[in-house]
């Protein structure tokens, strides 16, 4: 029976995963402008994508899989914000303004 | 590209890659992977390393010419290919060794070293393609 | 299923075919790119599929216990898309020199070597 | 006589190409006795010649064979008979005049050697040809006549009509020697045989086959254009911008004699039917007229030969096409009547001309004092063309005429065209005799005197030899006529050949006609030149004019179909590209019932059946409307990299297909080398500034649309006609029932990739590197001339990439 | 140190007798190639002369060819499985007399072009990898010559398509640009549609071993067949230049150094020709025979096309590669009537044109480095001034418009022998043949008045057109020491060409035997291994 | 000292990857990560870091704690039909007070991954990280925010 | 419903919901309006299609592919910095009222 909850546990995170992952889609399209989605693709995200590995590592039942799914899930959380803040940093230092709602904008300040 | 937070992950990025595209190298003969595509992982490697320490620190660091690497690779697949002469067999006919270290058997084969052989080639060209595309200089080329 | 792919890959010859009569070369490298993965699809489809059995053994086994996929094709087409690769990557930068020597990407007018003045053969012997 | 002295034979046609490549070093090493030097050889060549002469006049032949393509039966095959020993000879003979002759007239030019060079080769290549028994030898030789004579021609190759004349000649022979190779092939082919001497022998067969017609106007169409028959004439008047020499030798005894050897030679195998004596007699009557007339037209003393020698070989053509006994008795007569004095009469032209600085005969007179020598050389050559009694050319009028007594209205026509012109001939040659030595002394560019003794060697040998000729009938007629006439004929020929006056003929008669209308014409010459010239002005184009007509026409043909099909737009090159394989595609599927499988049938199910996957799952229609709407948005986008961007979602498209169908490497590859083909652009990019429109001309967009469709739908309709058979597993379940346990690797694609066919991959790899080797030869030079040019020529241009704000 | 043992119950999967090492003669040119590119690859930084190197390996390369070729000739074709595997599992090489023949060929005149390219290497440090380019080359055109394996020969192709993109842009002009964006286009698109092809007759077949392919092809579906047929068609065409597909070619050639475009007028062609032949007439000659119309029509549209161009163009070296143009168009009308005449002429003539066509390229480059021209409008005077080149170019002009005695009329003989026997002197008459003859004819009067054009813009005419008056002179660089050698290399080429053209026997005999050998490949099979075998 | 220690990091990567943890495959790991290191080694500073485990372990809790969090909020976010009322966009600028680059490197990872807030970019002289929020509160308290969460553990842990 | 009926059905809809998200996030690389906006949303499938592969794993029970999605999260990652790096070293003005540069 404990085979079964792994079995369970497993194919919870793998949908939920691959729900985090659809909602950071949507997120992406959804929402007004590039730092706004940015939230979604990188948080929702690397949930998701970290999710679906941790799924494989649950459900491999092999420990070689598993290290390496676990190994996965840190590279995805190591690379994800490096990559988010290079987009944006180039995004802005190129005159990607954000969004008319947005409240404040300290660097347009710090640059004046 | 310029920034701390990319330099100073940069070469963790880097050798994470680098020691998986060894890995998959070496697994391709049972698992999906092999010379191709850990070659293009090791060489996207360099492509990271370049862009966050630039194209001069990754030549100091590879110390071979890549293109010099390419030719290596070639001449040892084509090396594993020509072992078979002595077997009395026709052009890269497979030869194989296990090697025993105490418990472990290390299956040495010449399709292993031809695989190696198709990963310095995949890496040194590649890699030469990149830091050429990314360099200025003359005597990068 | 196949005929779907074979529909598939007519899409990708005709839209690779539609890209490489573009003048831009940068365009027309797309299109052989996509022509080019037609082309992989073709073989693919060509060796018949079969889903989602790779053709690995598993460990401990000396055959596979079932029907795989067709290995053969897979091979051909992995040489296939190395090839294709380092073509494409020659292509890309030749495309680049030539944008940056002959100050176009438009190959119309790209006509150092076959000039469009060229001159009428002379009537002389 | 030896087996050797044969097997020389061959040798005497090999000798003077080896002389030949001999020949600028002997000038360079022996100047002006270069000549005399050279000589030697031609007149070894003669001498041995003559060594065959009891043979041959014996009725005998003399052959030797030097195997060359055994395989294919391919033979340097001689054969020594009379008809090609009386060539011989007067080639030897004359040959060897001609470059004592050169010697001195181009004595002091600095190509000297070459020119005494192409002479020898030119003079090999015609023994060859005359000496030959293959026929395939002897199209051989005669392509390298007009090869050799091609160089001469255009000798002098500064001067554009030089080269004009020289390329005019080849371009003309050489189209006659095409008639000749399918001639020759064809003979091949009906008779089994190569040799000309087992060819006469089926001449019946020959004659009889469907093909003959064919076989005849190939040959024809060889001999005319050789022998330059009306309308393909016109080349040899402008083959007169070689040096004299040149003139004197090909337009005499050799090149221009070779259609005439090659129609005399085939008499036996092709000749005696109505096709042929029609066409030869009419193109060789025409042609002798129309030389004649010509002749009468020009001033220059070298045109009013070479015009002459049409109209002879137009009388040559004439004659063996006549075909009767004395016709070709005639015609081998005439032949070394001709070759005598006309060799001679260019020498003396060459002789006028190097002299006297001129060759206009307006221009001329009296010369007889200052060049009393060649004064004599040029009489005798005259007189031998008058035709006059004591000479060799009145044989051969005498002969001629006695063939066409039979009284029939053909026969009569023939006459009055052979008086005609032969009367011209006469005039001319009075023209030629008289207008530039005697008279009054008329002041010549250069102060005239006599020409040096290798220059007058050949004008009197041969001149005395046309009188030794006409005075020994006897001899001519059993050692040259019966020889000549009978290898011709192929039957033995009787000589009636004798010096009795008989004034109760009526052949002498016509002989006094001739000469009659000679002084006529020659009375009237000025006058007969005005009108001939106004006619001609009247007409307002020649034969000649003509050739440049077609030329030019050719050339600018030319120039528009390759500026059409070759105009540098690579779009327009693609275009044809893909129609091709549009056409590849549909063609076959069209014509051989390929599209037949659309149709519903029983074995296949209709349509719903096919189409309908009930194998796929969801998430599959995913990841293909994935690949679908990649595809349309790299189609869409407006900018590049957008496209790009959607370049690398149809490529994780395609790689996750690979996956859904049991592909773990394909995917894993696909997904990496589409990444890295978008990172490789982007780096691209990064240096480029384009314009990202996409800029296409409705007409365009809706031809490549077209294009792209139909390629498209082909490719998927071929693939889908491949789908319906039943695929043949051999191979994969051999990989697959090995892989482990002999190759010992558990991922049968990586042991196909490594073991089974790992040569593809070595050759794959090879690929790679190469890459790498080509980007970087790209590359450098590019950078070192950005870092050398003191300023960048075209900032514009050449970019470098802005470096980070901070 | 432990073996493994087999699974005893298994098909027999390897070929179990002991491979002769003198087989290795079939394999070791290419490895050679291969690794000797690569090796110099490694050194190109180093100061020795890759020169030295790449002779070596081509010397040791022709080697092994002449014994390859003296075996074939002993002992008929010649076959290696490689890893020892079972045909067809395994990729074969097999080499008939064609194959080692050609193999052979490329490699003399890769050697005489090594030399000969020293003429445009004076800043040379071989960073540009000219020589490990050379081989690589050479090893796609070996390997695609002997190979036995259709894919192996797609593989080859590329090889020899990636070492000419590295070669046509040594140097890196803007001109060389422009050719290599259309050559690079166009010629990759060719190995596509042949890659497509071969997607498709393995979906057909279910085999990429050509003698396998030959014993099955009759199973399939005739129409599909056909299909792929015509592809391959389209696809060696285009690699042949032929038209209408033609265009890269006048492109592209003139725009490299002169050793390169000499190399490329030596090889590339004559690959997509060769593979033509084997392709269509050996492999798939019923298909072949289906589409015997269209190759008819593209030989005659090829013999037609090219000289004209080589009429109009006033670009030496473009000019020139129409006349390589041309001569595809004579290999194609070979293999639109194979009869034993046909398949020999063209074979005769693909040997023919590799060195003829290297070696006319050879000459103009030399005419370019003396006059410091391009265009024949500005050249001249080179007769006078230069006797070597002159007798060089004359006498290539002769051979390539096939004047006999010179090596270019021995292969147009055979063609029209073929044509004749098949246009008119034959059992049933049909019009191919004849105007195959018609084409044949008219494209040598054309290529000779091309040639003559040439020759007397270049040569006779002493100074530019329009300039001065007719005795004017104009500068010419002599040769340096390079430029001797360079003018070594190509009369030692051009003084075979000429030995072969007046002794022609040997070869004529050998493409008989070779082409007897592809009308009937049963020898082959049997080399290969697969004869007897019932399916 | 530090090199060694990434070696003998990276031979155990190795050989969780591999899934052999037997001798010779951790010496392989050991070859291949010394090539690695071997190739990079001039771009590795010397790590002072990475000593007090326990305070890593924390750091990571609570890291993973507000990712997950992080994540249902923004899907949260991404679901509402009235989106433009729910977010509240703004870029402000954080003063920084931990300096070393591994550190700053460490936040502003940490800070893009958790909930509302992205690291942007940091000013050139390290002293201010700029930060877009997804929803803004007021700037002083998500300073606040920062300054108490993340970066004082990450003091903790570098110290 | 077993342990493997649930896997079965949680692997057949997560692949579904992956599915939908490549093609939603198709849509912004469509879309745009700026080029940035591709960017992220091409760096989010690559996340999507990991997801995709490692359900496949599952569902086949295939683990190696992990290393597919390993891998793709590797070169995603390098596509991405490179994208940044083009946006930044060309200075691509771009609004997203204007639409995006080349
Ligand atoms: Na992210
Ligand atoms: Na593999």
């Amino acid at each position: 029976m404990l085979e079964g909850v792994e079995l369970y546990l497993g194919g919870t995170l793998l949908v939920l995963g691959a729900a985090f992952t659809l909602l950071a889609a949507i997120g992406v399209v959804r929402l007004p402008d590039l730092y706004t989605r940015m939230h979604a693709a990188s948080k929702a995200g690397a949930v998701g994508g970290g999710l679906i590995l941790l799924a494989v590592a649950v459900l491999s039942q092999d420990a070689a899989v598993s290290v390496r799914a676990i190994i996965g899930v840190m590279f995805v959380l190591l690379t994800t914000p490096v990559a988010a803040h290079l987009l944006a940093r180039a995004s802005y230092l190129t005159g990607y303004r954000p969004c008319n709602d947005t409240v404040i904008d300290d660097i347009a300040q710090s640059n004046e | 590209m310029n920034t701390v937070i990319f330099r100073t992950l940069a070469p963790l990025i880097v050798a994470i890659m680098l020691v998986f595209s060894v890995y998959v190298t070496l697994r391709g003969h049972n698992e999906p992977g092999g010379g191709f595509i850990g070659g293009l992982i090791a060489a996207a490697s360099i492509a990271v390393f370049g862009m966050a320490a630039g194209v001069s620190a990754v030549r100091r660091s590879l110390r071979f010419d890549p293109m010099a690497i390419a030719g290596f690779g070639v001449v040892l697949a084509g090396l594993s290919g020509l072992a078979s002469l002595l077997t009395g067999s026709p052009f890269m006919t497979s030869i194989w060794l296990y090697l025993e270290f105490g418990p472990s058997i290390i299956p040495l084969s010449t399709p292993l070293f031809f695989d190696l052989g198709v990963f310095c080639v995949v890496f040194g060209t590649l890699s030469a393609i990149a830091l050429s595309l990314e360099s200025d200089r003359e005597e990068d080329l | 299923m196949e005929y779907i792919l074979a529909a598939l890959v007519g899409l990708f010859i005709a839209i690779g075919t539609y890209l490489l009569l573009s003048r831009s070369v940068i365009r027309m490298l797309i299109g052989l790119t996509i022509f080019s993965n037609g082309v992989l699809l073709l073989i693919f489809t060509a060796g018949r599929l079969t889903q989602e059995v790779a053709p690995i053994v598993p460990q401990g086994l000396d055959v596979p216990e079932g029907a795989i996929a067709n290995p053969l094709p897979q091979a051909l087409i992995l040489t296939a898309i190395v090839i294709g690769f380092s073509m494409f990557a020659f292509l890309l930068v030749l495309a680049f020199r030539a944008y940056q020597s002959l100050d176009a990407d438009n190959t119309d007018t790209m006509r150092l070597a076959e000039p469009d003045n060229a001159p009428n053969p002379p009537l002389s012997y | 006589m030896g087996s050797s002295f044969e097997a020389g034979i061959g040798l005497a046609a090999v000798a003077p190409f080896v002389a030949a490549i001999l020949a600028p070093y002997i000038q360079r090493f022996a100047g002006a006795f270069a000549g005399w030097i050279l000589a030697i050889i031609p007149a070894s060549i003669f001498i041995y010649l003559l060594g065959f002469a009891d043979t041959i006049i014996h009725g005998e032949t003399v052959s030797s064979v030097i195997e060359w393509i055994p395989a294919y039966g391919i033979n340097l095959s001689f054969l020594v008979d009379g008809l090609s020993l009386i060539f011989a000879l007067t080639i030897s003979g004359v040959g060897t005049l001609i470059i004592l002759y050169a010697g001195g007239y181009l004595a002091g030019h600095h190509h000297q050697g070459r020119f005494l060079g192409y002479m020898l080769a030119f003079m090999g290549a015609m023994l060859g040809l005359v000496l030959a028994d293959s026929l395939l030898a002897l199209f051989l030789f005669w392509e390298l006549t007009s090869v050799t004579s091609f160089l001469l021609i255009g000798f002098d190759h500064s001067r554009q009509a030089a080269r004009r004349g020289a390329i005019q000649a080849l371009v003309i022979t050489n189209i006659g020697g095409m008639f000749l190779l399918a001639g020759a092939i064809l003979v091949y082919q009906l008779a089994g045989t190569w040799e000309m001497s087992a060819v006469r022998e089926m001449g019946e067969v020959l004659r009889g086959n469907e093909l003959y017609l064919l076989v005849l106007i190939c040959f024809l169409g060889a001999a005319f254009t050789k022998s330059a028959q009306f309308p393909l004439h016109f080349w040899l008047p402008n083959a007169m911008e070689a040096p004299t020499p040149v003139s004197a030798f090909l337009h005499s005894a050799t090149m221009v004699q070779a259609g005439v050897y090659l129609l005399a030679r085939l008499t036996p195998s092709l000749g005696g039917t109505d096709v042929w004596t029609s066409t030869l007699v009419i193109f060789g009557g025409i042609t002798l007229i129309w030389g004649s007339l010509g002749a009468l037209k020009q001033t220059d003393l070298k045109q009013i030969l070479a015009q002459t020698t049409i109209a002879s070989l137009g009388l040559l053509v004439l004659l063996i096409g006549l075909g009767s006994d004395y016709a070709i008795s005639a015609m081998v007569v005439y032949f070394v009547a001709h070759a005598f004095y006309k060799a001679g009469l260019f020498m003396v032209a060459g002789a006028i001309d190097h002299e006297a600085g001129t060759r206009e005969i307006t221009a001329l007179g009296g010369l007889a004092e200052k060049m009393p020598v060649t004064f004599i050389g040029a009489a005798l050559a005259s007189l031998s063309m008058i035709g006059l009694p004591l000479t060799i050319g009145y044989f051969a009028k005498e002969e001629m005429y006695l063939g066409l007594m039979s009284g029939e209205w053909t026969a009569i026509l023939v006459m009055i065209v052979l008086v005609a012109g032969n009367a011209m001939l006469a005039g001319v040659a009075l023209l030629v005799m008289i207008r530039p030595f005697l008279g009054e002394a008329v002041g010549t560019p250069k102060k005239p005197h006599e020409a040096p003794i290798a220059m007058l060697a050949g004008p009197i040998l041969l001149g005395a030899g046309g009188i030794i000729a006409g005075i020994l009938p006897d001899w001519l007629g059993h050692d040259v006529l019966v020889p000549g006439a009978s290898a011709i004929l192929g039957r033995a020929v009787k000589s009636h050949l004798t010096l009795a006056l008989d004034f109760t003929s009526l052949l002498l008669w016509l002989s006094a006609l001739t000469w009659l209308l000679g002084v006529l014409v020659y009375r009237q010459a000025d006058t007969i030149r005005t009108v001939l010239r106004r006619f001609d002005k009247a007409l307002g184009w020649t034969a000649d004019t003509v050739f440049d007509i077609v030329m030019f026409s050719l050339i600018r043909f030319s120039g528009a179909v390759t500026r059409f099909l070759h105009h540098g737009q690579l779009e327009f090159y693609l275009v044809i590209v893909f129609a091709a394989l549009a056409a590849a595609l549909f063609g076959p599927m069209l014509v051989w019932g390929g599209l037949d499988w659309l149709e519903p049938t029983a074995e296949l199910g209709d349509w719903s059946q096919r189409l309908i996957m009930p194998a796929l799952a969801p998430y599959e229609w995913g990841v293909l409307a994935l690949a679908v709407f990649g595809l349309i948005a790299v189609l869409i986008a407006q900018s590049r990299l957008v496209a790009i961007l959607s370049l690398g979602v149809q490529g994780t498209a395609v790689a996750l297909i690979f996956l859904l169908f049991g592909a773990p490497d394909l995917a894993f590859t696909q997904l990496m080398v589409e990444i890295l083909s978008v990172v490789i652009l982007t780096f691209v990019m990064t240096r480029l500034r384009l314009d990202q429109r996409d800029h296409r001309p409705f007409e365009d967009w809706a031809r490549d649309g077209t294009l792209a469709i139909v390629c498209g739908l082909g490719v998927s309709l071929l693939l889908m006609l491949v789908l319906n058979g039943t695929l043949d597993t051999r191979l994969s379940d051999f990989f697959t029932a090995t892989s482990v346990p002999i190759a010992h690797g558990h991922n049968i694609v990586n042991v196909i990739l490594v073991d089974y066919r790992g040569f593809d991959t070595l050759g794959e790899i090879a690929v790679v590197m190469g890459a790498g080797m080509a980007v970087l030869a790209l590359l450098r030079r590019q950078q070192r001339r950005v870092s050398t040019s003191p300023e960048p020529a075209k900032p514009k241009r050449v970019r470098k990439p802005r470096k980070a704000a901070s | 140190m432990a073996t493994p043992t087999p699974t005893t119950n298994l098909p027999q999967a390897m070929i179990e007798t002991v491979v002769p090492a003198s087989d290795w003669v079939i394999v070791l040119p290419i490895a050679l190639a291969l690794m000797g590119a690569a090796g110099l690859m490694m050194f190109r930084r180093s100061n020795g002369a890759p020169l030295i190197g790449a002779v070596i390996v081509v010397l040791a390369i022709i080697a092994c060819e002449i014994a390859l070729l003296l075996e074939v000739l002993a002992n008929g074709p010649v076959s290696m499985t490689m890893g020892r595997w079972l045909p067809p599992f395994g990729i074969s090489l097999t080499a008939d007399l064609f194959g080692a023949s050609f193999a052979l060929a490329a490699a003399v005149v890769t050697l005489i072009v090594l030399f000969y390219a020293e003429l445009d290497r004076a800043d040379a440090d071989g960073r540009d990898a000219f020589h490990p380019m050379v081989l690589l080359l050479l090893a796609g055109v070996t390997g695609a010559f002997l190979t036995g394996d259709l894919f192996n020969l797609y593989v080859w192709f590329e090889v020899m398509l990636i070492a000419s993109f590295g070669l046509i842009v040594q140097g890196n002009r803007p001109l060389q640009l422009d050719g290599a964006v259309k050559y690079g286009f166009l010629n990759f698109l060719a190995t596509t549609f042949f890659l497509m092809s071969l997607g498709l007759l393995y979906g057909l077949l279910g085999t990429l071993n050509m003698s396998d392919i030959m014993r099955v092809s009759n199973t399939a579906d005739p129409a599909a067949m056909a299909g792929v047929a015509a592809l391959f068609l389209l696809a060696f065409g285009m690699k042949a230049a032929a038209f209408p597909v033609n265009a890269w070619l006048p492109a592209s050639y003139h725009t490299p150094p002169a050793a390169i475009s000499a190399l490329f007028a030596g090889l590339l062609t004559k690959v997509g020709a060769y593979a033509m032949l084997r392709a269509l007439v050996v492999v798939l000659p019923a298909s072949r025979d289906m589409l015997e119309p269209v190759l008819a029509c593209i030989a005659i549209g090829t013999l037609l096309i090219a000289p004209l161009g080589a009429i109009a163009e006033t670009n030496l070296r473009r000019a020139i590669g129409f006349v390589v143009i041309g001569g595809i168009g004579a290999v194609i009308a070979g293999l639109s009537m194979p009869s034993l005449n046909g398949v020999a002429g063209s074979g005769l003539y693909i040997f023919h044109a590799i060195l003829t066509m290297t070696a006319l390229y050879m000459v103009a480059g030399l005419v370019e480095k003396t006059t410091g021209q391009t265009d024949t409008r500005q050249m001249g005077g080179l007769y006078a001034a230069s006797a070597p080149l002159s007798i060089l170019f004359i006498l290539l002009v002769l051979a390539s418009a096939g004047v006999p005695p010179f090596l270019g009329f021995w292969p147009k003989l055979l063609l029209l022998e073929a044509g004749l026997d098949q246009g008119v002197t034959g059992t049933a008459p049909g019009w191919v043949g004849t105007t195959m003859v018609l084409a044949l004819l008219i494209n040598a009067v054309l290529t000779l008045i091309a040639g003559t054009r040439l020759w007397a813009h270049v040569f006779w005419r002493s100074g530019p057109e329009g300039q001065g008056s007719e005795n004017g002179s104009v500068a010419l660089k002599p040769f340096d020491k390079r430029g001797q050698l360079a003018l070594g290399a190509t009369t030692f080429l051009v003084v075979g060409i000429m030995v072969a053209g007046l002794w022609p026997g040997p070869l004529m005999e050998g493409v008989s035997a070779g082409a007897a050998d592809i009308l009937d490949p049963a020898r082959y099979v049997e080399a290969t291994g697969l004869a007897g075998d019932e399916l | 000292m530090s090199t060694v220690f990434l070696v003998v990091v990276l031979a155990l990567v190795w050989a969780g990857i591999s899934g052999s943890f037997s001798g010779v495959n951790l010496l392989l790991g050991g070859l291949v990560g010394g090539v690695a290191v071997l190739v990079l080694r001039e771009a590795f500073s010397s790590p002072k870091a990475l000593r007090r485990i326990r305070r890593v372990i924390s750091l990571a809790a609570l890291f993973l704690y507000e990712l997950v969090v992080s994540a249902v909020r923004v899907a949260i976010v991404v679901l509402r039909p009235d989106l433009s009322n729910a977010v509240r966009p703004a870029i402000i600028a954080v003063p920084l007070t931990v300096k070393s680059d591994a550190e700053i490197t460490l936040l502003a990872n940490m800070i893009t991954l958790t909930p509302g807030t992205l690291s942007v970019d940091v000013a050139a002289d390290k002293s201010v990280l700029y930060v877009h929020a997804l929803s803004m509160t007021t700037k002083d308290a998500m300073i606040a925010d920062i300054a108490n969460g993340f970066e004082k553990k990450i003091h903790e842990v570098f110290e | 419903m077993t342990a493997t009926q649930f896997i079965e059905w949680a692997t057949l809809i997560s692949l579904v919901l992956l599915a939908v998200a490549l093609l939603v996030s198709l849509v912004r690389i469509v879309i745009g309006p700026s080029l940035s906006d591709r960017v992220l949303a091409l760096d989010l499938l690559a996340v999507v299609a990991m997801g995709f592969v490692g359900a496949i794993a599952v569902r086949t029970g295939l683990w190696l592919y992990l290393d597919i999605a390993i891998a793709l999260a590797l070169l995603g990652f390098l596509a991405t910095v490179a994208l940044a790096r083009y946006i930044l070293l060309r200075g691509v003005r771009q609004n997203p009222a204007q639409g995006e540069g080349r």
